[in-house]
C-alpha cells in the first residue's frame, strides 16, 4: 500500500509536525497545549511516517528504542521532584529560574516535568504502534 | 470596514462549505463525491480563516490561521488521493454512468504481463 | 533558494526595526527586501530567483482562477437537480519525474475540483486521474498537459 | 510455680532433643508430676495458687494460672498418665516411623492440656483448648497415608472445632455480661450472670463446647473413629485426658453457671443418654480399641451426669470415678496396644489364649479390668459405689437413673470381659504374628497405673480421702465431710454392685448369642449421628457447589449484570426513601449548533450499538469522541478538546492496526437477552443522568477555582491554569498518569511479543 | 445545555453498559470506551458549565477574575482521559491477543477459569 | 523529615525506571529489585516508627496549601498498610527470583512489580480522592499486565473478566469523584470530612457514598461484586497470585475504611446496614465457594473473599473495637494469605500440580513444609495463639458487643468452614500419598541451594510474623486500637492536613 | 447587529446545517470509504466552526485547537485508508 504521493508528503509533514509538537510543549504553560498533547503530535508525526513508509523505515528514523524514551520521560518527570527534596522543601515544589524567554515563558522544574511527559507520551505511543505494526509482520 | 470584509469572507466560505456538504450527500458514487467536495470545503475553510485573519488582524492569529490554511492545502489532496486509491483497490464501485476506466484496463494488461 | 532566505531575513529585520509585529509591516518588509535584493543583483547574483518569483505568482494566480472556476462549475452542478457529469478514470502520462514534482502535480490536480489523482503507476510514468467531466480522454490529457503540468514544471525547473 | 514455666517451655525443649527413647522422654512428665505433688500440702491446706503473666491485658486476656483442687487433680492425672504413656510410646512407636514427630506432638499436647486445666483466664484456656484439638488432630492423622485416618482426624477436628467456636462465643458472651475473663473473677459475679438475658445462650454455647470435646451424645461419634490414632494416643488423649477437658470445663463452670434447671437438667439428661447409648453401641464391636472407646464414652456420660446431679456426694463420686477411670482405662488401652503389637490383631473374635505367652501383661490387664468392672478392692469399685449412693440420694428420677446406671455399668462389665479378660484365656488361635511378652518399657507404665488403682482401692483414705473435701469445694460452694471407705457393709449400694456384675455376665453370655444377629446390621441411624455429620458435610458441599455454580458461573455478562443491579438497587433504595421531588430541571437554553452536536452524539451511540460492522462502529465511536471534544470547546475547555481529539485519533490508529485482525462484529445474544440488557443499561443510564441533574441543582462554591485563578500566574508561572494544575498544583496526579501510560506500553509490548508455550504455572 | 449533557451522559452510560453486556468481545471494548467518555462528560457537567471563558490568565493581568470555567474538573478529566487511553490501549490489545490465542470472540466460550471442579 | 512520606512512592518508581534503562540485563534488574525492596521496607519501617512516635504525618505536595494541592498523609492505618505491603513486596521479589521464568523476567516482570508497589503505596498514602483514583489505576494497570504476562490461554481468559469488571468500577469511581467535587467543591479528604456534614444535599451524598461503596467493593471483592477474583487470581504465576492475594483486595478494603470512617463518617446508618449484610454474605459465599474447590489456588482465592467479609464486618460494626479488629485482620490476612499462596507454589513444585486431587505426599517427604503450611493455614482458620485467632476473637467480641448475634454467628461458622478447607488442603496435598508418581522430572529436586533459599525464606519470614503477631498480640493490638481511635476521630485527620480551621 | 455579527451567526447556523447533512452521509455510507470521506469533511467543518466560534466569543484560544484538528483529521483519514488498503492486500 505504498503511495509515492503520501510518502513524499509525509517526509515534509514530519518536520512540520515535530516542530509544532515542540511548540505545543513549550507554550503549554500559557496557552493550550503542553507535554501531553505535544508528545501525541510528535508521535503522530512518526505514525504518519510509518503508515506512508512502513515500519522498518519508521524505526530507522527513530533510531532509539522507545522504551528508553519512556524511561527517560519518567526520569525527567521524577527528577523534577528532586531539587525541592534536596533543598528541603516539600516534594515537587516548583523551582523557577529568574530568566524567562519569550517562547518558553519562565523556566523551572514544572517545565522539566512537562518535558518528561512529552518524551514519555512519545515513547509510549510509538511503542504501542510499533509493537502492533511489528506484530502484523509476524 | 476590515471586520465587514472579514464577515463577508466568512459568509463566502460557509457557502462553499454548504455546497460541499450538499455535494457529498447528493453525488452518486464515492469518487464523484470526493471530486466534488474535498476541495470545496478546503476552499471554504480557507475563506473562513481568511475572514478570521481580517477580523483579528493580529500577527499571532494570522500565523495560526495561515498555518491552518497551508496545512490544509498540503494535506487535503493527499488525504483525498489516499482514500480514493484505497477505495478503488478495495473495490468500491464506480457510478454506473462512468464513461471509461483506464486504470482497470491497465491493471488487467499489467496483470497479464506479469503472469 | 538562498535568496528567499535573505528575503525573509530582511523582512524580519524590517519588522524588528519598526517594532511593530503586524502583518502589514511584515508584508512591507518582504516587498522592500525583494526590491533591495533585486537592486543588488550585481552584487549578489542569482537571476533565477527573480525570474521565478513572478512565475510563482503567475502560477498561483492561474491556479486560484482554475480553483474558483472549477468550484463554481461543480457547485452549479451540485445545486441544480440535473447532473451534467460524465465521469471517468484517465491514464495521464507524466512528464514530472522527481518525487517532489509528481507529488506536487498530483496534489494540485486533486485540489482542483472535478479531478482526483487516484494512483501513480509502479514505473512512475502514468498518473491515473478520476475526472468529473470527461468529454474525450485525449482532450482531457491534452488540456492538462499544456495547462497545469507545463506551468508547474516551469516553476519547478 | 516453676512447674508452669517449665511446662510452657517444654515443647521447644523437645524439638531440639527429639526423644527417641521413652526413658528420656518420661523424665519430663515425671518431673512435672513430682513438682505438682510438691504443691500437695499447700493445696491440701485449701490454698489457691495463682500466677499471672500479662499477655493481652487490653483485652483482659492473660496467662493467669490457677492451682486449686480441681486443676491439681487434673494436672496430676495428666502428668502421671503422661509418664506412663511416654515410657510406653518410646518402645511402641518404634515401628511407626517419624517417632520424633510423635513426641513433638504429644509433648505439645501435654503442655496444652496442662495449660488448659491450669488456666484461670478462660480466653487463655480456650487457646490451650484449641491447641489440644490441633495436636489431637495431628495425632489421629498420624498414620496419614491411610484415608480412614485422615477422615477421622478431620471429623474429630471439625466436631471439636465447631464446639470450640461455640465455646468461644459463649465465653465472649460471658465476658460481655461480666466484664472479666478470669474464672476467679466470674465466681463473685455468678448472680449477675445467671440473671442475665444472655445466660441461656451463653450456657448452651459453653455446653456445646464441652459436649463436643467430651464426646457427649449426640457428638460422640468422633471418638470411636479417633481410634485410628496410635494406641498411646488413644490411651492418653482419648480416654485419660483430652476428652475430659469438656468435663473439666463443666466442673469448672459449675460454680458460675450451675444451680439452674437449665444447667443441671441438661447435664443430667445428656450425661445419662450418653452413658447408656454408648454402652449399647459397644454391643457389636469387635475391635479392642473401639470397645474401649465406647466404654470411655459411657464413662464420660456418667461423669457429666454426676455434675448434673450436682450434690456433694455426686461431685465426690465424680472425682473418684474420674481418677479410677483414668487409671484403668489408660492401662487397658496400653494393654490393647501391647496385644496388637504382640499378636498383630485387635479383633476380639480372633484373640484368645494370650495369657500363656504374656503373663505380665495379663496380670496388668486383670487388675485394670477388675477396677473397671468395679470389683472389690479396686478403686473402680469405690467409684461405682459412690455413684450409686449419690443417685440413690436424689429425690426425683432416682429410680430411672439407677436402672440406667446399672445397665450401663453392666454393659461396661461385659465390655471388660470381652476386651480385658477374654483375650488372655481360652485357646490360642491362629494370629498374624506369634505373640510374645512385651518388653519392660511397654509393661512398666501400665503396670504401675494398674497397681496404683489397686493401692487406691485398698487405701482410699490415704490416697484420696483428704483430698475429696477440698476437691469438692473447688467445684461446689460449700462442703460437708464424708469419709470414703472401701467397705460400707452390706447395703443397698453393695447390692447394686453385685447386680451390675451379674448384669454384665448376662450381657456377656447373651452377646455370644446376639452377635451373629447384630453382625452387619446397622443400629438405627438415630443412634449413629455420624451419619448426620456425613449428611451435614455432604449438604454443605452440595450447597457450596450449587452457590458457586450459580454465582461464579463463568459468564462475564452475569457478573456485570449483578454488579450494575447491585449499584442501582442500593442507590435507588436511598433515592426512593428520601427524594420526593424530581431534580430541578435546568432551563433549556440551547443553541442550534448545540442541538446538532448532541443529536450527532446520540445518533452515533445508536449506530454504535446497532452496528454490525466493526469499522462502522469505530467511526461512530470516533464521531462520539470528536463531538465530545466540540462540547469541550463550546464550554471553555480547549486543552480538553485538544487532548480528546488527539486521543481519539490515536484510538483510531490503534483500532486500525488492531482491527483487521479482530473477529467479526457478529451478535450472539438472543433478542430476549438483548432486551433485558437494554433495560438494565437504561436504568443505569437514567440513574446516572439523574445524578448529574441532582448534583447541578445545588450550589457549587469552589474555593479551589478562585485560588487557582489567583495563584496560577504569580506562583505557578503560567497563564494556562489547567496546565499549571497538571504540572504543578496536582503534578503527582500527572506522575501517576504517565506511569499508567508507561505500564500500558509495557503491557502491550509484552502481550504482543511474549507468548509462553504450554499451560499456566 | 446541562439537561442535554445529562441526557448524553446517561445515554453514554446506558450504551456502555449495554455493550459490555454483549457476548462479543469487540463490543465489550467499545462499551468500555463509552463508559470512559461517560465518566468524563459527567465530571465535566457536574463541574458546572461555563460558556466561552476558558481558564486562562489574560495577558497583562496577574489573575483571572469574574466568571470563568472551573479549571479543576478539566484537569481531572485530562488525567482521566489519558489514563483511560493507556488502559484502553492495553485492553484492546488484550482482546486481540485473546482472540488470536483462543480463537473465539464469544465471551460465553471463555469459562475455563470458572469451571467447577470435576466430580 | 515529613518527606519520608514520599519515599514509598518514589523508591519503587525510581527503581522501575532504572530497570527500564537496563531492560536487556535481567541480572541487574534482579539486583535492583532486591535493593529497592529492602530500601522500601526500611523506608516503610521508618515511616511507621515516625507515625507511632510523632503522630500523623502530612506532606503538601508541591508546597501547595492543603485543599489546593494534593496532600499525602500517613496516619497509623496508612503507615501500617505501607509497612505490611513493603514486607509482602520484599518477600514476593525474593520468591519471584526463585520461581519466575526467564521469559517473563525479560519482559519487564520486575519493573512491573515495582510499579504495582508504587500504586499500592500511593493509594495508602494519598489524602486526595482523585489522587486515589490515579493510584488505583497505576495499581490496576500493573496488575493487568502482571496478570497476562506470559499470555497463556487461562491467563487471558481470567484477565478479560478481571479487566472488564475493574474498568467498569473505575468508571463508577470517576463518576463518584466528579459528583463529590460537584457537590463539595473540593477533593481533599480532610477538607471533605470537614465539609460533607454541612452539605445541603445529604441524600445525594449517601448515593455518592453508595457509588464509592460499589467501586471499592469491587476492588475489595465484596459480595456480590467479587466475581472477577476467583476467575483470575489462580491464572498467573504463583508469585503474582500471592502478591495480588495479599495486597490488591486489601487496598479496596483500606479505601472503604478510609472513606467510611473519614469522609462519610456522619451518615453511617444506611451504609453500615448494607455493609453488614454484605459482610455476612461475603463471608459465607466465599467460604462456600472455597469448600467446593479442589484447586489449591482457587480454593485460596475464594478464601480471600471470605476473609474480606470479616474486615467489612468490622467496618460495618463501626465501633472502636471492631475497627481495631478489622485493621488487625487486614494485616494478619495480608501476611497469612500471601504465605499460603507461596506455599501453594512450593507444593506445586513438588507434586507438579495445583489440583488437590492429584497432589499428595508432601508431608511424608518434607515435614518442614507441612509445618510451614500449618502456621498460616491454622492462623487463617483462627486457631490460637496464631494471629488469625486474635483477629477473629476481636471481631467476634465486637460483634457480640454490638448485639449483631446473627452475623457474628455466621462469622463463627465461617471460621469452622475455613478450618475445613485448610484441613482439606492438608489432607489432600500433604498427608495423602501422591496418587500417581510424576511423569516429568521434579522441578523441586532440581532447584539449587540458592534458589531454594529464596524459595523458602519468604515463607519462613511470613510464618514467623504470623506467630509473632499472635504471641505478642498486646502491643500490636494497642497499635490497632490507636489506629482505630484515630480513624473514628475525624478531627484528628482534618487538623494535621488543613491546619487549624475555624 | 453589525454585519460581522450577522455573518457570524449565519455562518454558525450554516456550518451546523452542513454538519448535519454530512453526518447523514456518514450514517448512510454505504461503503467504509464513503464514511471516511464524510468524517474527513466533518473535521474540516469543525475547523471552520472553531474559527467562527472564536470570532463569536472574541477569544483566540480556540484557534490552536483548529490546527490540531487539521493535523489529526489528516492522520485519521490516512489511518483509515491504511486499513482499507490492508484489507485488500491480505
Ligand atoms: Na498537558
Ligand atoms: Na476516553
Amino acid at each position: 500500500m505504498y503511495s509515492i504521493i503520501l510518502a513524499t508528503a509525509s517526509r515534509y509533514l514530519l518536520l512540520l509536525l515535530q516542530m509544532f509538537s515542540l511548540f505545543l510543549l513549550f507554550r503549554g504553560h500559557n496557552e493550550p497545549g503542553g507535554g501531553f498533547v505535544g508528545g501525541l503530535v510528535a508521535a503522530a508525526a512518526y505514525a504518519l511516517y510509518f503508515i506512508a513508509n512502513g515500519i522498518a523505515e519508521a524505526e530507522k528514523l527513530l533510531q532509539i528504542d522507545p522504551f528508553y524514551l519512556i524511561a527517560a520521560g519518567l526520569l525527567l518527570a521524577v527528577s523534577s521532584t528532586m531539587p525541592s527534596l534536596a533543598a528541603g522543601m516539600n516534594v515537587m515544589t516548583g523551582i523557577w529560574f529568574d530568566t524567562g524567554t519569550a517562547l518558553f515563558g519562565k523556566v523551572g522544574t514544572p517545565l522539566l516535568f512537562d518535558t518528561g511527559v512529552y518524551f514519555l507520551v512519545l515513547g509510549v505511543t510509538l511503542e504501542i504502534i510499533f509493537s502492533l505494526a511489528e506484530g502484523d509482520l509476524q | 470596514m476590515r471586520e465587514t470584509a472579514g464577515g463577508i469572507l466568512v459568509l463566502l466560505g460557509t457557502f462553499f462549505i454548504l455546497i460541499s456538504a450538499i455535494g457529498i450527500f447528493r453525488m452518486p458514487d464515492l469518487y464523484t463525491r470526493m471530486s466534488a467536495t474535498t476541495k470545496a470545503s478546503t476552499l471554504g475553510i480557507g475563506l473562513v480563516l481568511a475572514g478570521t485573519v481580517l477580523y483579528w488582524f493580529d500577527i499571532a492569529i494570522a500565523a495560526r490561521a495561515i498555518s491552518i490554511i497551508v496545512f490544509l492545502f498540503l494535506t487535503a489532496p493527499v488525504a483525498a488521493h489516499i482514500i480514493g486509491r484505497a477505495a478503488y483497490f478495495d473495490g468500491v464501485p464506480l457510478w454506473k454512468h462512468t464513461k471509461i476506466d483506464e486504470l482497470a484496463e491497465d491493471l488487467k494488461n499489467r496483470g497479464e504481463d506479469s503472469e | 533558494m538562498n535568496h528567499l532566505l535573505y528575503n525573509i531575513l530582511l523582512a524580519i529585520a524590517w519588522t524588528l526595526l519598526t517594532g511593530e509585529a503586524t502583518i502589514p509591516t511584515f508584508t512591507a518588509g518582504l516587498v522592500i527586501g525583494y526590491l533591495l535584493l533585486w537592486i543588488s543583483r550585481p552584487a549578489l547574483g542569482g537571476g533565477a530567483y527573480f525570474r521565478k518569483i513572478p512565475l510563482v505568482f503567475m502560477f498561483m494566480l492561474f491556479f486560484i482562477k482554475e480553483l474558483l472556476i472549477a468550484n463554481l462549475k461543480v457547485a452549479f452542478d451540485i445545486l441544480t437537480p440535473k447532473d451534467y457529469m460524465e465521469p471517468g478514470i484517465i491514464a495521464f502520462p507524466l512528464d514530472a519525474r522527481t518525487d517532489m514534482e509528481i507529488t506536487l502535480f498530483a496534489n494540485l490536480l486533486t485540489l482542483t475540483p472535478g479531478t482526483l489523482s487516484l494512483d501513480v503507476s509502479r514505473d512512475r510514468k502514468t498518473l491515473y486521474v478520476h475526472a468529473l467531466y470527461v468529454t474525450s480522454a485525449d482532450a482531457f490529457r491534452k488540456e492538462l498537459k499544456e495547462g497545469l503540468e507545463k506551468r508547474l514544471l516551469d516553476v519547478l525547473r | 510455680m516453676i512447674g508452669f514455666a517449665v511446662s510452657a517451655a517444654a515443647p521447644f525443649f523437645y524439638r531440639r532433643f527429639p526423644g527417641y527413647f521413652g526413658w528420656i522422654a518420661v523424665s519430663f512428665p515425671l518431673f512435672l508430676f513430682f513438682s505438682f505433688t510438691s504443691f500437695y500440702p499447700r493445696i491440701a491446706a485449701g490454698e489457691v495458687l495463682r500466677e499471672t503473666v500479662f499477655w493481652v491485658p487490653s483485652l483482659g486476656i492473660n496467662l493467669s494460672f490457677l492451682l486449686d483442687g480441681l486443676s491439681f487433680t487434673f494436672a496430676l492425672i495428666i502428668t502421671l498418665i503422661g509418664a506412663a504413656v511416654f515410657l510406653y510410646a518410646g518402645t511402641y512407636m518404634k515401628h511407626y516411623g517419624h517417632a520424633s514427630r510423635f513426641f513433638v506432638y504429644i509433648g505439645l499436647f501435654m503442655t496444652s492440656m496442662l495449660g488448659l486445666v491450669l488456666s484461670d483466664n478462660i480466653a487463655a484456656m480456650f487457646v490451650f483448648w484449641e491447641l489440644t484439638g490441633i495436636s489431637s488432630f495431628l495425632l489421629i492423622g498420624f498414620s496419614h497415608h491411610k484415608e480412614q485416618s485422615r477422615k477421622s482426624a478431620m471429623q474429630a477436628l471439625l466436631v471439636t472445632g465447631g464446639g470450640g467456636l461455640a465455646l468461644l462465643a459463649g465465653l465472649i458472651l460471658l465476658y460481655g455480661i461480666s466484664g472479666t475473663f478470669e474464672f476467679s473473677g466470674l465466681y463473685p459475679k455468678r448472680h449477675l450472670i445467671v440473671n442475665s438475658p444472655l445466660y441461656p445462650a451463653a450456657t448452651v454455647l459453653v455446653m456445646l463446647g464441652a459436649f463436643t470435646k467430651s464426646a457427649q451424645f449426640p457428638f460422640h461419634f468422633w471418638l470411636p473413629n479417633a481410634m485410628e490414632a496410635p494406641t498411646p494416643v488413644s490411651a492418653y488423649l482419648h480416654s485419660a485426658t483430652m476428652v475430659k477437658a469438656g468435663i473439666y470445663l463443666l466442673a469448672r463452670m459449675n460454680h458460675v453457671l450451675g444451680g439452674t434447671a437449665l444447667w443441671q437438667d441438661t447435664l443430667l439428661v445428656v450425661g445419662a443418654v450418653t452413658m447408656v447409648c454408648s454402652a449399647l453401641l459397644a454391643f457389636n464391636q469387635t475391635d479392642l480399641k473401639k470397645l474401649l472407646a465406647y466404654s470411655t464414652l459411657s464413662v464420660l456420660g456418667t461423669l457429666t451426669m454426676m455434675i448434673g446431679i450436682g450434690s456433694e456426694l455426686a461431685i465426690k463420686a465424680f472425682f473418684i470415678y474420674l481418677i479410677a477411670h483414668s487409671l484403668y482405662k489408660g492401662t487397658l488401652f496400653l494393654v490393647a496396644g501391647t496385644i496388637d503389637h504382640a499378636a498383630g490383631s485387635r479383633d476380639t473374635g480372633v484373640l484368645g489364649g494370650l495369657g500363656r505367652a504374656m503373663p505380665f501383661t495379663m496380670a496388668t490387664a486383670m487388675l485394670a479390668s477388675f477396677s473397671m468392672m468395679g470389683v472389690i478392692p479396686l478403686v473402680g469399685f469405690i467409684g461405682k459405689e459412690t455413684l450409686y449412693a449419690s443417685i440413690l440420694e436424689m429425690e426425683e428420677w432416682s429410680r430411672y437413673l439407677i436402672a440406667a446406671a446399672v445397665i450401663a455399668n453392666g454393659l461396661l462389665v461385659m465390655i471388660t470381659l470381652v476386651a480385658g479378660i477374654r483375650p488372655f484365656f481360652g485357646s490360642m488361635r491362629r494370629l498374624p504374628s506369634v505373640p510374645h511378652e512385651a518388653p519392660f518399657a511397654m509393661l512398666a507404665g501400665p503396670a504401675c497405673l494398674a497397681v496404683l488403682g489397686l493401692l487406691a482401692g485398698l487405701f482410699p483414705d490415704f490416697f484420696m480421702g483428704a483430698m475429696l473435701d477440698w476437691l469438692a469445694s473447688s467445684v461446689l460452694a460449700d462442703t460437708l465431710t464424708f469419709r470414703i471407705k472401701l467397705w460400707h457393709g452390706f447395703n443397698e449400694v453393695l447390692f447394686l454392685s453385685f447386680l451390675t456384675l451379674l448384669c454384665g455376665m448376662l450381657f456377656y453370655a447373651a452377646r455370644i448369642k446376639l452377635l451373629p444377629c447384630l453382625h452387619g446390621r446397622h443400629i438405627t441411624p438415630v443412634l449413629k449421628p455420624s451419619s448426620w455429620y456425613d449428611a451435614a458435610l455432604a449438604g454443605m458441599l452440595r450447597v457450596a457447589r450449587w452457590q458457586t455454580r450459580i454465582l461464579q458461573n463463568g459468564s462475564l455478562r452475569n457478573y456485570i449484570t449483578v454488579i450494575v443491579l447491585t449499584a442501582v438497587t442500593l442507590a435507588v433504595s436511598v433515592l426512593a426513601g428520601s427524594f420526593s421531588a424530581f431534580p430541578e430541571i435546568p432551563a433549556l437554553d440551547v443553541t442550534f449548533y448545540e442541538v446538532v452536536i448532541v443529536s450527532i452524539i446520540l445518533v452515533s451511540i445508536l449506530v454504535l450499538i446497532t452496528s454490525s460492522s466493526r469499522l462502522k462502529a469505530v467511526i461512530a465511536l470516533g464521531v462520539t469522541g470528536f463531538s465530545t471534544g466540540i462540547i469541550f470547546i463550546l464550554y471553555s475547555a480547549p486543552d480538553l478538546a485538544l487532548t480528546t481529539f488527539a486521543i481519539e485519533t490515536l484510538g483510531v490508529i490503534l483500532f486500525v492496526l488492531v482491527l483487521y485482525r479482530l473477529p467479526r462484529f457478529t451478535s450472539y445474544s438472543t433478542t430476549a437477552s438483548r432486551a433485558r440488557d437494554a433495560a438494565i443499561a437504561c436504568v443505569f443510564g437514567i440513574f446516572m443522568a439523574l445524578m448529574v441533574l441532582y448534583t447541578v441543582s445545588g450550589e457549587l462554591d469552589s474555593g479551589l477555582k478562585r485560588y487557582f485563578a489567583g495563584a496560577s500566574l504569580p506562583e505557578g508561572k503560567g497563564r494556562n491554569i489547567v496546565n499549571v494544575i497538571l504540572v504543578d498544583f496536582r503534578a503527582i496526579d500527572t506522575l501517576g498518569e504517565i506511569t499508567v501510560l508507561a505500564v500500558a506500553a509495557i503491557g502491550v509490548f509484552a502481550m504482543l511479543k511474549l507468548t509462553l508455550k504450554g499451560g499456566s504455572r | 445545555m446541562t439537561l442535554l449533557l445529562a441526557i448524553v451522559t446517561g445515554s453514554l452510560y446506558a450504551a456502555g453498559i449495554f455493550l459490555i453486556l454483549r457476548r462479543n468481545m469487540v463490543k465489550v471494548i467499545f462499551g468500555l470506551i463509552l463508559l470512559g467518555h461517560a465518566a468524563n462528560l459527567l465530571i465535566f457537567t457536574v463541574g458546572r458549565l461555563t460558556k466561552g471563558i476558558p481558564a486562562f490568565v489574560p495577558e497583562g493581568s496577574d489573575m483571572l477574575t469574574g466568571r470563568f470555567a472551573d479549571p479543576l474538573p478539566q484537569a481531572l478529566i485530562l488525567t482521566a482521559i489519558v489514563i483511560g487511553f493507556g488502559v484502553q490501549a492495553f485492553t484492546i490489545v488484550l482482546f486481540k491477543r485473546t482472540w488470536l490465542t483462543l480463537g473465539t470472540e464469544d465471551l460465553d466460550m471463555m469459562k475455563t477459569t470458572d469451571e467447577p471442579p470435576k466430580e | 523529615m515529613n518527606q519520608i512520606l514520599v519515599f514509598p512512592i518514589l523508591f519503587p518508581l525510581l527503581s522501575a525506571i532504572t530497570m527500564l534503562f537496563f531492560r536487556r540485563s535481567v541480572a541487574i534488574q534482579r539486583i535492583i529489585s532486591i535493593l529497592s525492596s529492602f530500601l522500601l521496607l526500611a523506608a516503610a519501617g521508618w515511616l511507621l516508627a515516625a507515625v507511632i512516635s510523632g503522630g500523623m504525618l502530612t506532606v503538601q505536595v508541591g508546597g501547595w496549601r492543603a485543599p489546593f494541592g494534593i496532600t499525602l498523609a500517613a496516619d497509623l492505618l496508612s503507615a501500617v498498610m505501607v509497612a505490611a505491603s513493603a514486607l509482602i513486596g520484599l518477600t514476593t521479589v525474593l520468591y519471584s527470583l526463585a520461581t519466575i521464568d526467564r521469559e517473563r523476567e525479560r519482559f519487564f516482570y520486575y519493573p512491573l512489580l515495582q510499579f504495582l508497589m508504587m500504586g499500592i503505596n500511593g493509594a495508602f498514602l494519598t489524602g486526595d480522592v482523585f489522587n486515589l483514583y490515579v493510584w488505583f489505576e497505576v495499581m490496576l494497570i500493573s496488575s493487568f499486565v502482571l496478570l497476562v504476562l506470559g499470555g497463556t490461554p487461562v491467563q487471558l481468559e481470567g484477565a478479560i473478566k478481571y479487566v472488564t469488571i475493574n474498568l467498569l468500577s473505575s468508571s463508577v469511581f470517576l463518576a463518584a469523584a466528579g459528583i463529590l467535587y460537584g457537590m463539595a467543591g473540593t477533593l481533599n479528604m480532610a477538607d471533605l470530612a470537614r465539609i460533607t456534614p454541612h452539605l445541603p444535599q445529604q441524600n445525594l451524598l449517601t448515593v455518592v457514598s453508595v457509588l464509592f461503596m460499589i467501586t471499592f467493593g469491587v476492588k475489595a471483592a465484596v459480595f456480590p461484586l467479587f466475581f472477577w477474583l476467583p476467575a483470575s487470581y489462580h491464572t498467573p504465576p504463583v508469585a503474582v497470585s500471592a502478591i495480588f492475594a495479599g495486597l490488591l483486595t486489601k487496598v479496596g478494603v483500606y479505601a472503604l475504611i478510609r472513606f467510611f470512617t473519614t469522609i462519610f463518617s456522619h451518615e453511617a446508618v444506611f451504609i453500615d446496614e448494607v455493609l453488614l449484610a454484605a459482610s455476612a454474605l461475603t463471608m459465607l459465599s466465599g467460604v462456600l465457594g472455597a469448600a467446593a474447590q479442589y484447586d489449591f489456588r482457587r480454593l485460596l482465592s475464594f478464601h480471600i473473599i471470605s476473609q474480606i467479609g470479616y474486615m467489612i464486618f468490622g467496618l460495618a460494626l463501626h465501633s472502636p473495637l471492631a475497627i481495631a479488629g478489622a485493621l488487625f485482620y487486614i494485616v494478619h490476612n495480608i501476611i497469612a494469605k500471601t504465605n499460603l499462596f507461596y506455599i501453594s507454589g512450593i507444593v506445586e513444585r513438588i507434586t507438579g500440580t495445583y489440583d488437590l486431587k492429584k497432589a499428595g505426599g508432601v508431608y511424608a517427604g518434607h515435614p518442614v513444609i507441612g509445618m510451614l503450611f500449618l502456621i498460616p493455614a491454622l492462623a487463617l482458620a483462627g486457631i490460637p495463639p496464631l494471629s488469625g485467632f486474635w483477629a477473629k476473637f476481636v471481631i467476634i467480641k465486637a460483634g457480640f458487643q454490638a448485639g449483631e448475634y446473627a452475623v457474628t454467628g455466621i462469622a463463627l461458622l465461617v471460621g469452622l468452614l475455613t478450618l475445613f478447607s485448610m484441613m482439606k488442603i492438608w489432607n489432600e496435598a500433604f498427608l495423602k500419598d501422591l496418587p500417581q508418581p510424576q511423569v516429568e522430572g521434579n522441578r523441586y529436586e532440581t532447584m539449587g541451594f540458592g534458589r531454594r533459599l529464596l524459595f523458602f525464606s519468604p515463607v519462613v519470614v511470613l510464618g514467623l510474623v504470623t506467630v509473632l503477631l499472635g504471641v505478642f498480640f498486646e502491643p500490636v493490638f494497642r497499635l490497632a486500637e490507636t489506629a482505630a481511635a484515630q480513624l473514628l476521630d475525624t478531627q484528628a485527620y482534618i487538623t494535621p492536613v488543613l491546619g487549624r480551621v475555624k | 447587529m453589525t454585519i460581522i455579527e450577522l455573518s457570524v451567526d449565519t455562518a454558525v447556523a450554516v456550518i451546523g446545517l452542513s454538519i448535519l447533512i454530512i453526518f447523514m452521509r456518514l450514517v448512510i455510507g454505504p461503503s467504509i470509504a464513503d464514511r471516511v470521506v464524510a468524517l474527513d469533511l466533518l473535521s474540516a467543518n469543525a475547523i471552520a466552526f472553531i474559527a467562527v466560534y472564536s470570532i463569536k466569543n472574541d477569544s483566540t484560544t480556540f484557534l490552536d485547537v483548529g490546527i490540531i484538528v487539521a493535523i489529526l483529521a489528516f492522520l485519521g483519514t490516512v489511518a483509515f485508508a491504511f486499513y482499507l488498503g490492508k484489507g485488500k492486500k491480505q
